[in-house]
């Protein structure tokens, strides 16, 4: 149908190391050696972090749950580029995210266990709790963000959701708010092409997520989510012109979910080893070792020493959890309302008859 | 004061807390310069401006949800569903978030907001502009459901809402809010949540309403003590959940004859509640079944018929008749 | 941010006949005299029924409703594209696509007169109803439309809905669900430039509503909604390649709401008399009028001539609503179920006590 | 026939309807390869392909609302929501749309769907896997919400539900699906929907209950029974709505004593309405309150409380003591 052509848009793609951990030069963010050193600390935390998870599932010594392996850099590399005022919305794929915000490693131990106790951290004031229902999360963080540049703070939001999460209502109105209300957010989609047993391919029919941002008449970019060079640059440019007024971003990070869904899961049913093992090779971590290593950042001794200190906090962690014994039953009519409320203080005294 | 309506009460309380409260918004459908499509945000953004008085996009998840967001950093929003028939289209952030994050967070991310919404019929509208469906919201726990019957009662539960460090459903009966003006004290008091209201002491039947259901069975209460020269007791229920137990309780046991009248389908509105804090807590006192009027379990029929769904003059008479003859 | 582009999107604007009834040859679709004369009859009753309903309404013989005065073109046009074996998924502002169906025009009287009986056309199989919830109609035509795939029959399925549903979940939702399920079904919004009260400015920060197409991988293009030919010409290309399976088409359709949302609704409390103004010079019927008379099509005698026609259909329609006294009051409980429920029984035993 | 789980009996039932009935089919997420992640759907897709077992992108709202749209084209689409804690995300459509188009249409649109969904508690799962939120379901007008609790059941009931003309929420306590196996008859035979089933006659007391929490009573009811040597009725609810009130009342007139046990919140859970009917039928028969045992009025706790927001072995045991003591 011929016709004059009123609006055009592109889509960019960011790789700054690739898959054999040689970077570009032109591209590389200039960084202090202690930034990068603990860029790979923060991955390194989480992958270890969620191996420890997955075996304490395996004892029955914790609940479902998913690990992030795989998408270190996807979620860790976001956050470290987040200042000091910004706002973690996190999903719950984002192990190393939450690390890098400084979460400490009981508490996805005590989520995973059973305990509201896990979802928040009393020095971390900006971190939200895990979201489940997918989505959901994304016009709080639109809502969040308001209410900072309301304040006329200098302060963003960091919000991250999947593929799969994509697809939903929520996550639609919320980009269009937040592209409305010029809002200053910054959306990181983990495209890790897979939504449980869902591939890409019946999530969607585009060539990409980013392009959803033309639909807001959002900036919206592709990166290379298992690099952490590119997620960490693309995502604080995001960042920095959210704070400055300039609106929201929308990043979409691909990478790859390497192992199950959640612990109830079992990926055999669905997808080839292959398509696995393919992705092995572009593991964030192996590729951002290998650059330290080319900027004689990091040797044999310094791995040994960090895989000790990493195995020593998560064994202090193991320990705590271990140890919260001592919960109290009736929590959950403590912080059921914040004003008391009659027919509660009678359930209440019933629940504490039986409870145990 | 002069009388004021509902919609002005509502109104003016809006006004005056968001003078007083910084952290105080509006946002909604049409909510600024239009005021409203019931008026109910008139002024608002003439004087607190765009950004505290907010026409969002036209999407009632995300209302609901970036509220959540709001009220998580610091803002107490207040936020209008147009019409109660598309406040389903919220649920999922009511139950799932809003009235979580106290909880989930053991009260270290709590979600101050007011959903607003107008509600009932009678008003000859259009299909899903007349519904009654209190229960979705008083069934879901962490929510408090509140409906006002009167202009002073509707300024003072507003603002108990909107002080309230929890998310409140506030809904309001929109045939009651132009039906009558009354006078008013605007002293910025506000009603503690979770009260019943006894309008009218007596000792020989309870009869419990809310919202415009309440003004009708008034009618029917003065027809029918000056027929019957009884004594009718008459509880305005104000707040769905958490339900006023011990006033319902200390009524029926001084009467022993209860009607309750509900415009909301029969099967699971907050009759059945009430029906069951009378079992649990007055049964023995019970000289008669307990009869609520209500609608039927049938969708609101579209207006030439829905007369027929709301309760009559004639059905509620009729039950309070049969429950005195018992 | 220096990066390689990975995909290129463009949008493209189709106008066929001017604000000034000039025609553009080259695009000029083909059609046989009786359909361009069908097509400016279907406008012209659409306007006048809408004419007649409003003042129907100010007499309080119906109750609210909203007239698509301005947009006869958008939904009219579109509506004459379809084959006999497609359906029709209307939001509540298609007074002329749902004439083009073939809706007698006691319908929509019955409607707002607060009547079911208004929703169904007995002899218009694959019509549905007025859809009030804004963008949960668009779900609907999917599932239609999968349906008719499914069996292999060759039908396509025709929605709509305003440029503020477009701003709900069920949009989006829908839209990715038609582009994954590769749905023979085409989305017109008729871009009307207000949702109630609200601009199109705050609605939405994108420069067209087509652009969401490019978002789900989705042909999309923007047409003048006030020019029938374009409407007609776009809607065409698109049915028939959703009948050949080649999936779903996105058309935005620029029209303007020239008079109020409903009756309940007073324009001027929030936009200007002078835009209003400046879209009259662009009304979709005027326009094919000078092309018909152009095309020695028309002329005053035929247009008195139909005027009269339409008055008579519409004097009739209002008898026929005004006639309407005997209806079946306990009517809601013969359609509640399609099965004898027992306490159903019961309770139309006292509704039918009480009913007047 | 070998003895079945739950979930072998609704598979069974999914297999033998899609095979009988080229219109049926099934959709959600995961439900193709994986075979749903409960593996309700197993074998479905590989036994009718992908267009008839159709795996669908991440989207209540649109899993439902496109199944209205297939039923109202001739189809019978059985869609599957992961976990009950998402299907709030569907009531706009459901409340919105299934529940109302035959009537919005006197018939001439029908949507014969059914919306199976996992729900309830004590699986050790994350935050909103463990809801009983069947009173939004049952509260909607123009839908029929169905809770089996064994696998002879839930296979009868399924296929009712399937062939009903109207949409149905299948509601399917995930505690019982792999929990015991049945000697089963899969003769294809349906079970009549809006029925109440008397699991075991008895005098003196008449014990509610459905789903998961029916087997829980069982076992408090054989210790009671063997205690105190009395006789009790045991009726599973199975239909929340519409409600079985003949079967309840019939039950208390003959026992005067009622107990209901109830997974979801207090407040206008089922057991109100129960309670409702038995005041509105068989008042004046009670020779005590009828006792609810029932979840409190809290969130649902992470797992590691779970437990005591369920009805536990001791609560029942009371409540039924308690209430044959009165
Ligand atoms: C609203 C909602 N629907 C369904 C689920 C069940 N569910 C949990 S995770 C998941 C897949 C999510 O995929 P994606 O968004 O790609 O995130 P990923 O797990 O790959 O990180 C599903 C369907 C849910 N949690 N929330
Ligand atoms: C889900 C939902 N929310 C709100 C409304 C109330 N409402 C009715 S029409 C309307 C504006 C619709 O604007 P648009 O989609 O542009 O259609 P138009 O009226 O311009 O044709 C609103 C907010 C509704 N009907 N449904
Ligand atoms: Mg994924
Ligand atoms: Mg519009």
């Amino acid at each position: 149908m011929p016709s004059k052509v009123i609006a055009r848009f592109d889509v960019s793609y960011l790789q700054i190391l690739d898959e054999n951990g040689k970077v570009d030069k032109g591209l590389e963010p200039k960084l202090p050696r202690e930034k990068l050193l603990e860029m790979y600390r923060v991955m390194m935390r989480a992958r270890r972090l969620d191996e420890r998870l997955l075996k304490m599932q395996r004892q029955g010594r914790v609940g479902t749950l998913p690990v992030s392996v795989g998408q270190e850099a996807s979620s860790g590399a976001a956050a470290m580029a987040m200042a000091e005022e910004d706002w973690f919305v996190g999903s719950y794929r984002e192990v190393a995210g939450r690390i890098a915000m400084g979460e400490e490693m009981h508490k996805p131990m005590l989520i995973y266990g059973g305990f509201e106790e896990g979802n928040y951290n009393e020095d971390i004031p900006r971190l939200l709790p895990l979201a489940v229902i997918l989505g959901s999360q994304i016009p709080h963080a639109v809502g969040i963000a308001y209410a900072s540049k309301l304040r006329g703070e200098k302060s963003a939001v960091l919000a991250f959701n999947g593929d799969g999460a994509a697809s939903e209502g929520d996550w639609h109105e919320a980009l269009n708010f937040a592209s409305v209300w010029k809002s200053p957010s910054v959306f990181v989609v983990q495209n890790n092409h897979w939504a449980i047993s869902t591939p890409l391919s019946k999530q969607m029919n585009s060539e990409t997520i980013a392009q959803r941002g033309i639909a807001y008449g959002m900036p919206c970019l592709q990166v290379d989510g298992n690099d952490a060079l590119a997620v960490y640059k693309a995502t604080k440019e995001a960042l920095d012109r959210a704070r400055k007024g300039e609106g929201p971003t929308l990043i979409e990070a691909l990478t790859y979910r390497m192992l199950m869904h959640t612990t109830a899961d079992d990926p055999k049913k669905y997808r080839s080893d292959e398509e696995a093992e393919e992705w092995k090779k572009r593991d964030p971590i192996t590729r951002f070792k290998i650059y330290l290593q080319g900027k004689k950042l990091w040797n044999d001794k310094k791995e040994a020493e960090l895989e000790e200190e990493i195995k020593q906090e998560i064994d202090a962690a193991v320990k705590y959890y271990e140890n919260f014994k001592e919960f109290k039953l009736d929590q959950p009519f403590d912080h059921q309302f914040g004003t008391e409320v009659a027919s509660l203080v009678e359930q209440r005294a019933e629940y504490n008859k039986y409870a145990r | 004061m002069p009388k004021l309506t509902m919609v002005q009460a509502i109104n003016l309380a809006l006004h005056q807390e968001m003078e007083k409260d910084e952290s105080v918004l509006v946002m909604g459908q049409d909510i600024g310069k239009n005021g409203g499509v019931f008026r109910l945000t008139d002024g608002l953004q003439d004087k607190f401006g765009e950004d505290r008085a907010i026409d969002t996009p036209l999407a009632e998840s995300a209302i609901i949800g970036s509220a959540i967001g709001m009220a998580i950093n610091g803002l107490k929003p207040v936020a209008e569903i147009q019409f109660s028939g598309f406040s389903y289209l919220t649920l999922g952030q009511l139950e799932g978030n809003a009235a979580r994050f106290r909880n989930r967070t053991l009260g270290k991310f709590t979600v101050p907001l007011v959903l607003r919404m107008p509600f009932g019929g009678g008003v000859r509208a259009l299909e899903h502009h007349s519904e009654s469906k209190e229960t979705y919201y008083a069934h879901t726990a962490g929510v408090k459901t509140i409906i006002p019957s009167t202009p002073q009662t509707a300024y003072r539960l507003l603002l108990g809402a909107i002080r309230d460090p929890d998310p409140v459903v506030f809904m309001e009966p929109k045939h009651s809010y132009r039906a009558f003006k009354e006078e008013f004290e605007a002293d910025g008091e506000a009603m503690e949540l979770g009260k019943a209201r006894i309008v009218q002491e007596g000792t020989d039947i309870t009869v419990i309403s809310w919202g415009a259901m309440l003004h009708r069975t008034e009618k029917v209460i003065e027809d029918v003590v000056d027929k019957h020269g009884v004594s009718v007791e008459l509880i305005d229920l104000q707040s769905i959940a958490p339900m006023d137990a011990q006033t319902i309780a200390d009524s029926v046991k001084k009467t022993g004859r209860a009607v309750i009248v509900q415009e909301a389908q029969k099967t699971l509105g907050p009759a059945s509640e009430i029906i069951s804090l009378i079992n649990d807590n007055a049964l023995m006192y019970l000289e008669a079944p307990v009869k609520r009027v209500t609608g039927y379990d049938i969708v609101m029929p579209y207006f030439a018929r829905e007369n027929n769904q709301i309760p009559s003059i004639e059905r509620i008479t009729d039950a309070i008749e049969e429950t005195l003859a018992f």
